[in-house]
């Protein structure tokens, strides 16, 4: 039981604390809020996307689509697993698995909150890095093992532009870095939860950080970002119409869906890396301007209130549905859906509400915990939506103009930018 | 990767991650697929094998409290010189050396100096095993980057003990790029 | 159980590197040879931070840092040369190579 | 820009002919003087020897015939050096039908639906040039209100047409939301196609003689409805397009063809014409009352594919002033010429084209009198143009073919028929 509680008591994330049953615990959790966060983004991107293109999007199972996804994740569970004759079997078995084992690993180190992350280490962003680099690998033997040249290609097209924005993505991280010394004390960080404290104690997100440096350094960051999740308009290592499907070609059924679970993964995880870096984290907007216990109390309704919101919207889809019995189950469905929605919006209000009144309840504590998991998947939610935007909106890029963007305008952007902030650092100093 | 095994014990006096069973497991993770990075036939699979030889490595830079050291070997090894390993795997074709001999006729007099050499370390360790301290010093593991780069870039205006060595480095690469550059490319 | 010191790193360190050695001094595949380097380098690296560790001081992994870079400049280079050969012979085998000039 | 005189309209010839010495005419194309170079063709050297990897660099991938870029079943052999492309072969004959043996087989009134499966994106230009092939054969003329439906339906059939290339050409270059757009716009085209003859694909429109369906109530209004409509749905592909800079960026300076190269090759319509070459058989040599309207032929000048966008974006519009015309300006009168039940033509051979969305559509028939063609040729203006591709893609590299390949406009139901 102390064992349970401890953590509570804690102001660090359980890995720091020496908490490993919490540790495991917050594995868990991350790793099933992940292919939960996934299952949605896959529902979202599709009704999004197809909202972009005067559609409907998936309708049929279950009311608006909702069910699509198990569906869809049902039926690659249960495809055949095809694995050609020529392909060397054990690679072709191992490669999805190295994508999707270095898309999650990053995981560990994301801070949802101060202490709501798995552990915090002193290398935080040099390991997601690092981390996020090897998926490359996945793909290149996927590439290699599917014996055939789409896939090859494919696998070629991926590395390269992927090695290559590695490098403008890693200048961009270090003006965003170099910025945490700007503090006191004069050290800087390579902590995720350092550097969201760093932007706490400067009072200001690295975005606005030496304006616009900051604000270029992110921008950077977010193209690269896109290009390395390989998503449009960088998507040319699955480029429909060029290469039949890129490095997963070959692939179908269970494996296929693991890349398919890897990259979505992958693009939460760069996305929090953006948030973490120049978005202040887990800070609700305005800590410093709008401070006091008000307006403290009203950005905790935050929470309560999205909750609320889709509760709403999801009972007006229910009152729209066709009146036909043919949908009563249908109805019912998104009518319990939508209850739910609300009774969670009820229980976070009451958590609001509780934890404002008393300081040292532990529902101040759960509102505190809530409120900084909420801004940061908010954040982070923006760029996922961003992701599905670029790809309605946007043709894909040619390769050779994609190399010529990564090496010659992103590079040298970011360099100059990097260098500009290590001088107007010094300056300021 | 476990997750428990990054548990870094920031607190001084925490338990310490170093335990036996994560160290075994990684050591014998790093021999075993160091033995198959020589043996295997396919070099994509030695390749991967020698992957896995890295991070269990890095794991082990770990629990010595080189965290810098460990991302180090996970971020330039793992993900940058094996990924230029498997590129140029690709580009020879492997299929048919694969079915070619793959040992060299002198093999037995290159496995009888390495067994020597073997021979030479454990008796170098049996021998010297007397000066080694049974217990290990503590490293302050948070302010294990800054102290690297301390050494490397220098501190509070003064020139590190590395400084120069790491231009070396630096200028080293930059030769390295050039020559591959220069060898790989057919006309200029 | 034996507490971890220095001494069983030493031990996994020497191991890696006879199966470098073995690696090098066996095989005919140019690639798998450049991987056998790595292997040693790996255990050098290993022995120093240990060492660090050890003395309780970071000179050891500043050192093995700098081991890195020359792994990978090391790499680069002998996959560069590896390249022009094999366009030229067609060939990774190592006991092929034994002209100077091609 | 002097190209345009080679192509004399009086070539197009229609001279009956002896029918002893139809038989030895029977194979090869007919109506153009133009002798067309061997250069274009092939020289891929399939069978060459594998070179090892490096050396060469060259790798061989087939792209296609279930390729999701290639527009059906187009086989393109790509000769890759990495990404660059040294050359290319087409391998057609995947949809191949047999249709112009089909025609010998059929009598002039029965084959009339098979030419819809030709180009099946534009099925009621096809219909247009075998009938309008037909009754010249025949001398016979279409009444002005047959005349007057026909060139509606086949403005409206190009700009169907157009709209379908620009969504599959800009979801090969990975703008997948156009595709959707001119889908949905598209759609008020065959609607009106399914409410004048029932169908909305293979439509079978128009009959030889004239129409055989009087225009519906209520046709002129749903025609005009479509073109208010349909006008700033035109605009907004283009806001969508032509000002993206990755557009411009994948477009611009890619498939190059200069006016003097499109014509060696026979290539015709908007692809001819991006190049600056001014040629559109509608004005050129008009048919089907086209003379009557007054509309422009959009002209290019750089030939890449950017050009050939905007020369097909302003063809929608100038379709769009073309059908206005029309049906505010649309006789009265029978829509049936008088027209034997039993077509038999008179002896003779006729070269007739038209102007289809995709460029010259030629039907080449030889007549023995009887009731069935001796002889049926088409020529299609998507096998033409395809012939130019290798040319295009030199030196370019993959991405490019995919554009160039939607560029083209090709419907493989008519490179094979």
């Amino acid at each position: 039981m102390n064992i349970l509680t401890s953590y509570f008591g804690s102001n660090l994330p359980p890995g720091n604390a020496g908490n490993q049953l919490w540790a495991l615990i917050y594995v868990f959790i991350i790793f099933a809020g992940v292919a939960v966060a996934v299952l949605c983004m896959n529902w979202i991107e599709r009704k999004a996307l197809a909202h972009f293109q005067i559609r409907l999007g998936p309708m049929r199972v279950g009311p608006h689509g909702l069910l699509q996804p198990f569906a869809d994740a049902l039926k690659l569970m249960l495809k055949e697993d095809i694995i050609p004759a020529e392909a060397d079997a054990t690679v072709f078995w191992v490669a999805p698995v190295i994508g999707l084992l270095a898309a999650f690993t990053v995981y560990i180190v994301i801070p949802f909150g101060p202490s709501q992350a798995v552990t915090d280490m002193n290398i935080g962003i040099l390991f997601m890095l690092g981390v996020s680099s090897l998926g490359v690998l996945g793909i290149v033997t996927a590439g290699w093992a599917s014996n055939s040249h789409y896939p090859l290609i494919g696998a070629l097209r991926s590395s390269a532009q992927m090695v290559s924005y590695e490098v403008a993505m890693g200048m961009a991280i270090i003006s965003a870095i170099m910025m945490t010394s700007m503090n006191a004390g004069g050290i800087g960080t390579l902590s995720m939860i350092g550097i969201v404290q760093a932007q706490q104690q400067q009072g200001i997100w690295f975005i606005f950080k030496f304006f616009p440096l900051g604000f270029i350094a992110f921008a950077i960051f977010a193209i690269a970002m896109v290009a390395e999740t390989n998503r449009a308009p960088f998507d040319l290592p699955e480029a429909e119409s060029e290469l039949t499907a890129g490095f997963h070609t070959e692939y179908s059924g269970l494996r296929w869906s693991l890349f398919m679970l890897g990259e979505y993964a992958a693009m939460i995880a760069v996305s929090s890396i953006a948030v973490t870096l120049w978005l202040g984290g887990w800070m609700r907007p305005f800590p410093n301007l709008l401070n006091g216990p008000a307006w403290e109390f009203i950005f905790s309704l935050f929470p309560a209130l999205t909750f609320g919101g889709l509760a709403l919207i999801t009972f007006i889809g229910t009152a729209r549905m066709p009146s036909q019995s043919f949908f009563r189950i249908q109805r019912m469905g998104l009518g319990i859906f939508a209850v739910l929605l609300g009774f969670i919006a009820l229980l976070l209000l009451l958590i609001a509400v509780v934890g404002h009144s008393n300081d040292a309840s532990i529902a101040a504590r759960f509102r505190e915990g809530i409120d900084y998991v909420y801004w940061f998947i908010f954040k982070v939610a923006i760029f996922m939506y961003l992701f599905i935007w670029y790809r309605a909106t946007w043709p894909r890029y040619r390769f050779d103009q994609l190399m010529s963007v990564g090496w010659k305008v992103m590079l040298p952007i970011s360099l100059g930018v990097l260098i500009l902030t290590a001088i107007v650092g010094v300056l300021i100093k | 990767m476990n997750p428990l095994l990054m548990n870094p014990a920031v607190n001084a006096g925490s338990a310490p991650v170093a335990t036996p069973f994560f160290f075994y497991f990684l050591a014998g993770a790093a021999v075993v697929s160091g033995l198959f990075v020589i043996t295997r036939r396919n070099a994509v699979h030695s390749a991967l094998a020698l992957i896995v030889t890295l991070l269990s490595v890095a794991g082990l830079y770990l629990m010595l409290y080189a965290p810098f050291v460990a991302g180090v070997q996970i971020i330039a090894y793992a993900g940058g010189i094996m990924v230029l390993f498997l590129f140029v795997i690709m580009l020879v074709d492997i299929e048919r050396v694969s079915k070619e001999r793959q040992y060299n006729r002198v093999w037995p007099v290159g496995l009888l100096a390495a067994c020597a050499l073997l021979a030479l370390f454990v008796s170098a360790i049996v021998k010297g095993r007397s000066l080694l301290p049974d217990r290990m010093v503590q490293l302050p593991e948070s302010s294990n980057t800054q102290q690297i780069a301390a050494a490397l870039y220098g501190e509070a205006g003064r020139v590190g003990q590395y400084t120069f060595a790491f231009e070396i480095a630096s200028l080293l690469l930059l030769v390295a790029i050039l020559g591959a550059v220069i060898m790989t490319k057919k006309k200029i | 159980m034996v507490p971890i010191a220095t001494l069983h790193y030493l031990v996994v360190a020497a191991a890696l590197f006879v199966l470098g050695v073995i690696g090098v001094l066996t095989r005919r595949n140019v690639v798998i040879i450049l991987m056998s380097i790595e292997l040693i380098l790996n255990a050098v690296n290993l022995n120093l931070v240990a060492f660090s560790r050890m003395w309780g001081n970071l000179h050891g992994q500043v050192f093995a840092i700098f081991i890195v870079v020359d792994a990978a400049a090391e790499a680069a280079v002998g996959l560069g040369i590896l390249i022009a050969f094999f366009r030229n012979k067609e060939t990774i085998n190592v006991d092929e190579i034994d002209l100077l000039k091609w | 820009m002097n190209d345009e005189k080679t192509l004399d309209p009086k070539m197009i010839a229609s001279k009956p002919l002896d029918p002893k010495t139809i038989a030895e005419r029977v194979p090869g194309t007919a109506g153009s003087s133009l002798t067309r170079p061997n250069a274009a063709s092939s020289n891929l050297d399939l069978d060459a020897p594998d070179k090892p990897y490096l050396d060469s660099n060259e790798l061989i991938i087939n792209m296609g015939p279930q390729h999701p870029a290639t527009h059906g079943v187009l086989r393109v052999i790509l000769k890759l050096d990495g990404e660059k492309v040294l050359g290319t072969e087409c391998v057609i004959g995947y949809l191949h039908r047999g249709i112009e043996k089909i025609a010998e087989n059929r009598t002039y009134t029965m084959f009339n639906p098979y030419v819809d499966r030709m180009d099946y994106c534009a099925a009621v230009s096809n219909g247009l040039g075998y009938c309008e092939a037909v009754e010249k054969l025949m001398n016979v003329e279409a009444p002005p209100r047959a005349q007057y439906i026909r060139v509606i339906l086949t403005e409206l059939q190009r700009i169907a047409s157009h709209q379908l290339w620009l969504g599959t050409h800009a979801l090969d270059i990975g703008a997948m939301t156009p595709l959707f757009y001119t889908f949905r716009d598209r759609e008020e085209i065959l609607k009106i196609f399914e409410k004048y003859c029932g169908a909305r694909l293979t439509t079978h429109a128009f009959r030889i003689g004239g129409c055989q369906y009087e225009i519906y109530p209520g046709f002129e209004k749903d025609v005009k409805n479509f073109l208010t409509f349909v006008a700033p749905k035109i605009d907004e592909y283009e806001t969508l397009l032509t000002t993206n800079r990755i557009w411009l960026e994948r477009t611009k300076n890619v498939g190059v063809i200069s006016g003097k190269d499109a014509i060696a090759l026979g290539v015709t319509g908007p692809v001819l014409r991006a190049s600056g070459v001014k040629w559109d058989i509608r004005k050129a040599v008009p048919y089907a009352n086209y003379s009557k309207f007054d509309f422009e032929i959009p002209v290019g000048s750089n030939g890449d594919t950017y050009d050939r966008y905007l020369v097909r974006m302003a063809e929608m519009r100038q379709s769009l002033r073309i059908v206005e015309q029309a049906i505010n300006g649309i006789p009265e009168g029978p829509i049936m010429a008088k027209v034997p039940k039993v077509i038999k033509p008179p002896v003779g051979e006729i070269y007739h084209s038209i102007e289809a969305p995709k460029g010259e559509l030629g039907f080449f028939i030889v007549s023995d009198g009887s009731t069935q063609p001796y002889r049926l040729r088409v020529r299609p203006p998507s096998f033409v143009n395809l012939q130019a591709l290798d040319l295009m893609v030199r030196g370019a590299l993959v991405a490019d073919v995919v554009a160039v390949i939607g560029t083209f406009d090709i419907v493989l139901g008519e490179v094979d028929r």
